[in-house]
């Protein structure tokens, strides 16, 4: 009895052991599912909800939406954002504040969208721009609004963001 | 209301039997039984409720550090094993800041023991008769308390270095002998053992753990736990910032299960704040969070078998679990950490193909997993590798709070999506998968059974999304009333809870998470001493935790 | 006996390239010549096999797990492992200050130079033998039982727990494994009579030795693979290097160049266990040829015999990397039960068996002479 | 030579982001070398190097199930033959630091990476390990990895996927590319040294750090 349940052991053994070995030979002749980065680049598709890099996006006036009302700056988690503004005087003698610098940091931030879906003017969305290595690390403080540019008039808001500046990169 | 009445007759019990040993001690019938007891009242009110015949209160969810400014104190959360929602609350404290001593609950429950540590390096709470009272998760040489209140950091005090500071195996702690609180302290490991250090930079230790191993040839005779390699003070941290602030950190507790444990905040946010969550974000949070569950499964039943040697299952399993990743990405823009859960209801809806990428992955998923099998599960250099290999018993399941697939596995029906339904449990049918073997193949098995049902919850509500609103209005700066909160959902490891204590401020003023992986790993001692050394590695892979999540 | 034509055979040029010494030197010039001559082309071979082996092996692994491998240096990636061997040529030999120094530096050379030792005895094709002892198996065996010694030394003078273990672990598997196939191949000894490679590939011109003593025989070849398989540390017996336990085992602590011994032996053994078998089982270099179809076998000879051996071993070698691929580790305990309880009592029992049948002329050459006789 | 010169396979190299830096990074190199002819030898040791980076994953949480995505069937490290996984630092040449790295762990961190043979590289991946991400302002977390070791490459994202990955080590094949062994060893770094003074002695840990460097 003991010997043959020594020999049926065997058997069951190598049975089993054959079952892993056919999966493995299926897989061996199955297409692969591998995408090929770098080669690919043309035609990689990354979703585009997928949040990368911070942007503000600009017309084709260098303006921008950004009132530098700082909701996003408060809202941060830890501090990525840092908005400065100044204040001018206007025409019709007000005070208001424009912005200086929005500045973030792609090293900290942590993609939690807090100050997207905060942002009263919609004035910053993340692209899917996924490429982000650097060597050096000051060079992920990304400013993000462009050199000279103002606020968009909210009257010539017919003008909205296209798609064209969504892609538009923002500057070192 | 048969139900009802049976509930309100054991508690009323419970309060009579507390009311006969602390006489003092106040009790208030919240949400949950609070008691309030004495330091010294403490054990004896545990043990009563421990021994408690009609219902005994034997898992501790939680032991949470309390800094009350004026008071430091712990906040015990007991429920009964065989009935998760029956819970009771005892908080005690004390005003002696200099020399803050509680009694130890460990002789009853397993799990207090590293609570206990955790809350001596936080707080600096000793315990009297815990037999090792060393610092969990910092270092020995850490100078003050950081989770109390008047903790102030100085980076001149704790300097960031490169050196590497000693490790002591010498476990100093306080007995009560006679009356007469007595220091002592014992070596951990013998003169002579053969210690090998398993971790924190090892491939199988799932992340940072440092299991200090002594060996005896290749049989484990003993291991000691040192965690706190990745303490990154997540709670401390969340006293600072404001409830939608704090989302972002839980997902990076157990990142595994990143959107469930949010879902667990968020739910205790709206309970608190009294928010009504949209339908069509109930339905999303489920199907999201059983796709989560998912993907931590794939990848717990990958690394489990890469633990063992098996490389090539480790790369199906992550194979399989892309296609989850490539729908998050796609509806919220991350593979990992998601951003799904806000305050209220979900951040973003669903994509327009959403439902037709999730109903072309279960038959998927239903092929692989018939692959698995074949491949896998019954393979004998497997079989031998985990059949009756790190045996846990249901009373030390319980004891120790291991909860999850681990825990049914040894016949403890703990499910929380049974016992307490959140979101949309309570309308959908599944299974409970329990196994009573208790060994790391009843462990893999009820993993891969759990894909199974996990694939018909999302079955039965994929075709049935409500159309409307995903998110409700929220005010901006969002308020508790003051008072203790605790929500627990089921993650892809156990029992996960966020506990809260909130002044009614914007900032909560103590936010607590209970780690089912730090139970996991509290047991892991008990259940590979005699096992072999590869068994340990096998062990650890087929309790699965996630080491963020035990370290916060 | 006919005899075929062979083109691509290079027993010619080995012979034109004899005449030339012979014509030239003195004889003892010619001998000392030769052996230089051979011993570079040895190395040569070694590394060769070893480099394209590694490549091999990575291709594979990754098909058989729905991936690509390596793919972006050359055509399909085939010179990857000549940009690794560039970079472990010139990376950094660390000084372990804790070691025991001399130990430390002479294992990976105990390990090359077992592999190498029984490379260099291995039948590559007609005529392409360095040596051809009369105990050629015997000899085998025995030198690539010398690369335990570097590992063991290797786990000891590193100073290092992970390695002491693996060392260890190594070292009871071998000797045990050691056992199963040294009877294993004296099983074929039994049949073929010889421990000569020459003769024991001669016999085999009509019918392989797998079939030849068919049930022992298969059952000797299937051991054979497995306690090969085991003695060259690789999954699912890899338990020395255990990646998943101990980090890397017993050589754990070696870096550069010397970690490079370790590595390219590793898959030398593989290769040597492959040939083996092929040798002693399948043939060897003899092309299949079946006895009275004289077309048939020389269409068979067009092949070179080096290409029939490579051909045997790779085919073997596959079939190692699929089983490595597939499998989980064993364990230790169930590594020592699968050798004492069910391999070395099966061989034991298979080795008397074939004696039976020897003796009792129940061999097929001996059954069917007019269909395989020599 | 300069930044154009470095070629990598199906990937133009204007098309690369900080190609300033890695040009300021040769012409420091040619200034302490140099001669600045590139022998051929030179190239292909060159070549083997940048091809044949075999990573540690120093991975302590998020990061480091993405650096096991990027090894598995959907995005495979192993195509640019960087599969072999050392688990012992001695054979590893890059050093992949994915996640949060706190005061405990940077001892080990600074010992694994003392243990890694030259010539070695660290990749710090993910906001953890770039300047201490979500964890920012914890009282027990490491400001960046720098603080600990020299990073060569730093990819950002919380946790990055698996193609940045794989672009952030297309970008330190590029560095490796215009190191050279014969001409000129590393040049060392300028990184912050003062975890790596001794809190109580006061003495300097890492003799290697060239102090006047700075």
């Amino acid at each position: 009895m003991k010997f043959i349940q020594y020999i049926g052991g065997i058997f069951t053994a190598l049975r089993s052991l054959a079952g892993g070995m056919i999966v493995t030979w299926k897989e061996l002749l199955t297409p692969k599912v591998t995408m090929e980065y770098p080669e690919n680049r043309k035609t990689l598709v990354i979703s585009d909800r997928w949040r990368s890099e911070l942007i503000m996006p600009h017309d084709e006036n260098n303006e921008h939406a950004c009132t530098a009302c700082g909701i996003c700056m408060i809202n941060c988690p830890n501090g990525t954002i840092q908005v400065t503004s100044s204040s001018i005087d206007t025409e019709d003698g007000k005070k208001k504040k424009i912005l200086d610098k929005h500045l973030w940091d792609y090293g900290s931030c942590t993609f939690c969208n807090l100050c997207v879906i905060t942002c009263p003017s919609d004035a910053i969305i993340f692209n899917n721009d996924f490429e982000g290595a650097v060597f050096d690390k000051s060079k992920l403080l990304h400013r993000l609004n462009h050199e000279g540019s103002k606020l968009r008039d909210r009257k010539k808001e017919a003008s909205t963001l296209d798609t064209s500046a969504k892609k538009e990169n923002k500057e070192a | 209301m048969n139900n009802r009445d049976a509930y309100d007759t054991a508690m009323n019990e419970i309060t009579q039997l507390i009311q006969q040993i602390a006489p003092d001690a106040q009790i208030e019938a919240k949400q949950r039984l609070t008691v309030t007891v004495r330091p010294d009242q403490l054990h004896p009110v545990i043990e009563a409720l421990y021994g408690n015949e009609t219902l005994c209160f034997d898992y501790l969810i939680s032991l949470v550090g309390m800094d009350w400014g004026d008071r430091l104190g712990a906040i015990y959360q007991l429920s009964s094993s065989v009935d998760l929602t029956r819970e009771v609350i005892v908080i005690t404290a004390t005003a002696d800041r200099d020399n803050p001593l509680l009694y130890s609950v460990t002789d009853l429950y397993g799990t207090a023991h590293l609570n206990e540590r955790e809350i001596y390096a936080l707080f600096g709470i000793r315990f009297i008769n815990n037999p090792d009272m060393r610092r969990f998760l910092l270092n020995d040489q850490w100078k003050g308390f950081p989770f109390r209140k008047d903790y102030v950091h100085d980076p001149k005090l704790n300097p960031e270095t490169v050196v590497s500071s000693e490790i002591i195996d010498v476990a100093p702690h306080i007995v009560e002998r006679d009356g007469e609180l007595i220091e002592e302290s014992v070596a951990v490991f013998g003169e002579e053992d053969y210690i090998v250090n398993i971790g924190p930079q090892h491939p199988s230790t799932h992340g940072v753990m440092h299991f200090r191993t002594s060996l005896d040839g290749e049989i484990v005779k003993k291991i000691d736990v040192h965690s706190g390699y990745i303490h990154r003070g997540i709670e401390k941290l969340c006293e600072s910032m404001t409830y939608p602030q704090m989302l972002h950190l839980t997902d990076r507790l157990d990142y595994l299960s990143a959107n469930i444990n949010r879902h667990a905040l968020c739910m205790c946010i709206e309970k608190a704040a009294e928010i009504e969550v949209p339908e069509r974000a109930q339905y999303i949070r489920t199907i999201m969070d059983e796709l989560q569950r998912i993907s931590s499964h794939l990848l717990a039943w990958a690394t489990h078998c890469n633990d063992l040697g098996a490389t090539t299952a480790f790369i199906y399993g992550m194979r399989e679990r892309e296609h989850v990743l490539d729908i998050f990405d796609k509806t919220c823009g991350g593979r990992l950490i998601i951003n799904q859960n806000v305050v209220g209801g979900v951040m973003f809806d669903i994509y327009p193909d959403f439902q037709k990428d999730v109903k072309a992955f279960i038959p998927y998923m239903r092929r692989r997993l018939k692959e698995y099998d074949d491949f896998f599960s019954h393979n004998a250099i497997a079989l031998g590798r985990m059949v009756h290999i790190g045996l846990l018993s249901r009373e030390d399941a319980i004891s120790y709070g291991v909860t999850g697939p681990a825990g049914r596995a040894s016949g403890w029906s703990c499910d929380v999506r049974r016992y307490k339904p959140y979101a949309l449990y309570d309308q959908v049918e599944f299974k409970e998968i329990v196994r009573t073997e208790g060994d790391s193949y009843a462990r893999y098995l009820n993993r891969l059974d759990e894909i199974e049902e996990s694939l018909h919850i999302i079955e039965q509500l994929i075709d049935n999304i409500p159309s409307g609103e995903v998110c409700a209005k929220v005010k901006p700066i969002i308020r508790i009333p003051a008072g203790q909160f605790f929500q627990s959902v089921e993650t892809g490891k156990g029992e996960f809870g966020v506990f809260i204590e909130s002044s009614g401020d914007k900032n909560p003023s103590r936010v607590k998470f209970r780690s089912p992986s730090l139970s996991a790993v509290s047991v892991i001692p008990l259940i590979s001493q005699g096992a072999f050394l590869s068994d340990l590695i096998g062990i650890t892979g087929s309790m699965d935790f996630v080491i963020p999540d035990i370290d916060r | 006996m006919l005899i075929y034509s062979q083109p691509l055979e290079l027993t010619k040029l080995l012979a034109a390239i004899d005449n030339f010494l012979q014509g030239n030197l003195t004889p003892g010039w010619t001998v000392l010549v030769k052996g230089i001559l051979v011993g570079i082309l040895i190395l040569a071979a070694y590394t060769l096999i070893a480099l394209s082996l590694i490549y091999i092996e990575r291709k594979v692994a990754a098909f058989f797990q729905a991936r690509l491998g390596p793919n972006r240096l050359g055509k399909y990636g085939v010179i990857q492992s000549l940009a690794d061997m560039i970079k472990i040529l010139i990376k950094e030999v660390i000084q372990i200050n804790k070691a025991d120094k001399l130990l430390f530096y002479a294992a990976p050379f105990f390990v090359i130079v077992a592999s190498v030792l029984a490379f260099g005895a291995l039948p590559f094709g007609m005529n392409l033998h360095a040596l051809d002892f009369n105990i050629g198996v015997f000899y085998l065996l025995a030198v690539s039982s010398l690369g335990i010694i570097g590992i063991l030394l290797a786990g000891w003078s590193s100073n290092n727990k992970y390695s002491m273990i693996g060392a260890m672990r190594s070292g009871a598997q071998f000797i045990s494994y050691e056992l199963s196939a040294g009877f294993s191949l004296m099983t074929i000894v039994v049949l073929s009579g010889s421990m000569q490679f020459s003769e024991i590939i001669e016999g085999q011109r009509y019918c392989w030795n797998l079939f030849n003593g068919h049930l022992p025989a298969m059952i000797a070849f299937l051991i054979y693979l497995i306690s090969g398989h085991a003695e060259t540390n690789r999954g699912p017996f890899d338990l020395p290097e255990a990646e998943s336990e101990l980090t890397a085992g017993y050589h754990t602590e070696y870096s550069g160049l010397q970690f490079g011994f370790f590595y390219l032996s590793e898959y030398l053994n593989m290769f040597i266990v492959a040939a083996v078998a092929a040798t002693v089982f399948l043939g060897g270099w003899m092309p299949v040829q079946i006895k009275g179809w004289e077309a048939f076998n020389q269409v068979m000879w067009y092949i070179p015999s080096w290409a029939w051996f490579f051909g045997k071993a790779g085919l073997l070698m596959f079939f190692s990397l699929w089983v490595r691929w597939s499998f989980p580790r064993l364990r230790i305990d169930l590594l020592l039960n699968l050798e004492w309880k069910y391999l070395l009592p099966i061989n034991l029992a298979n080795l008397l068996v074939m004696v039976v049948i020897v003796l009792s002329g129940f061999t097929l050459t001996d059954l069917f002479p007019a269909l395989f006789g020599k | 030579m300069e930044v154009n010169d470095i070629k990598i396979k199906a990937f133009p190299a204007e098309e690369f982001k900080d190609n300033d830096t890695l040009q300021l990074y040769i012409d420091e190199l040619k200034k302490a070398g140099g001669s600045v002819i590139v022998g051929k030898l030179d190239q292909l040791i060159d070549w083997g190097r940048s091809n044949s980076l075999w990573p540690i994953a120093f991975a302590t949480s998020c990061c480091g199930i993405e650096f096991m995505a990027a090894a598995s069937a959907h995005y495979d490290l192993s195509r640019f033959g960087m599969e072999v996984t050392r688990n012992s630092p001695r054979q590893a040449d890059v050093m992949v630091v994915a996640g949060t790295i706190v005061n405990k762990m940077a001892p080990l961190l600074r010992r694994v990476y003392d243990q890694m043979a030259e010539p070695k590289y660290v990749v710090a991946m993910g906001a953890c390990s770039i300047s201490g991400g979500p964890f920012l302002n914890s009282y027990n977390v490491i400001q960046g990895v720098d603080r600990i070791v020299p990073v060569d490459v730093y990819i950002p994202g919380c946790p990055p996927r698996p193609e940045s990955l794989f672009y952030g080590l297309l970008q330190l094949q590029r560095k490796v590319k215009i190191e050279r062994f014969f001409g000129n060893k590393r040049i060392k770094r300028n990184y912050r040294p003062e975890t790596l003074v001794h809190p109580e002695t006061g003495e300097t840990i890492d003799p290697q750090i060239d102090f006047d460097n700075e």
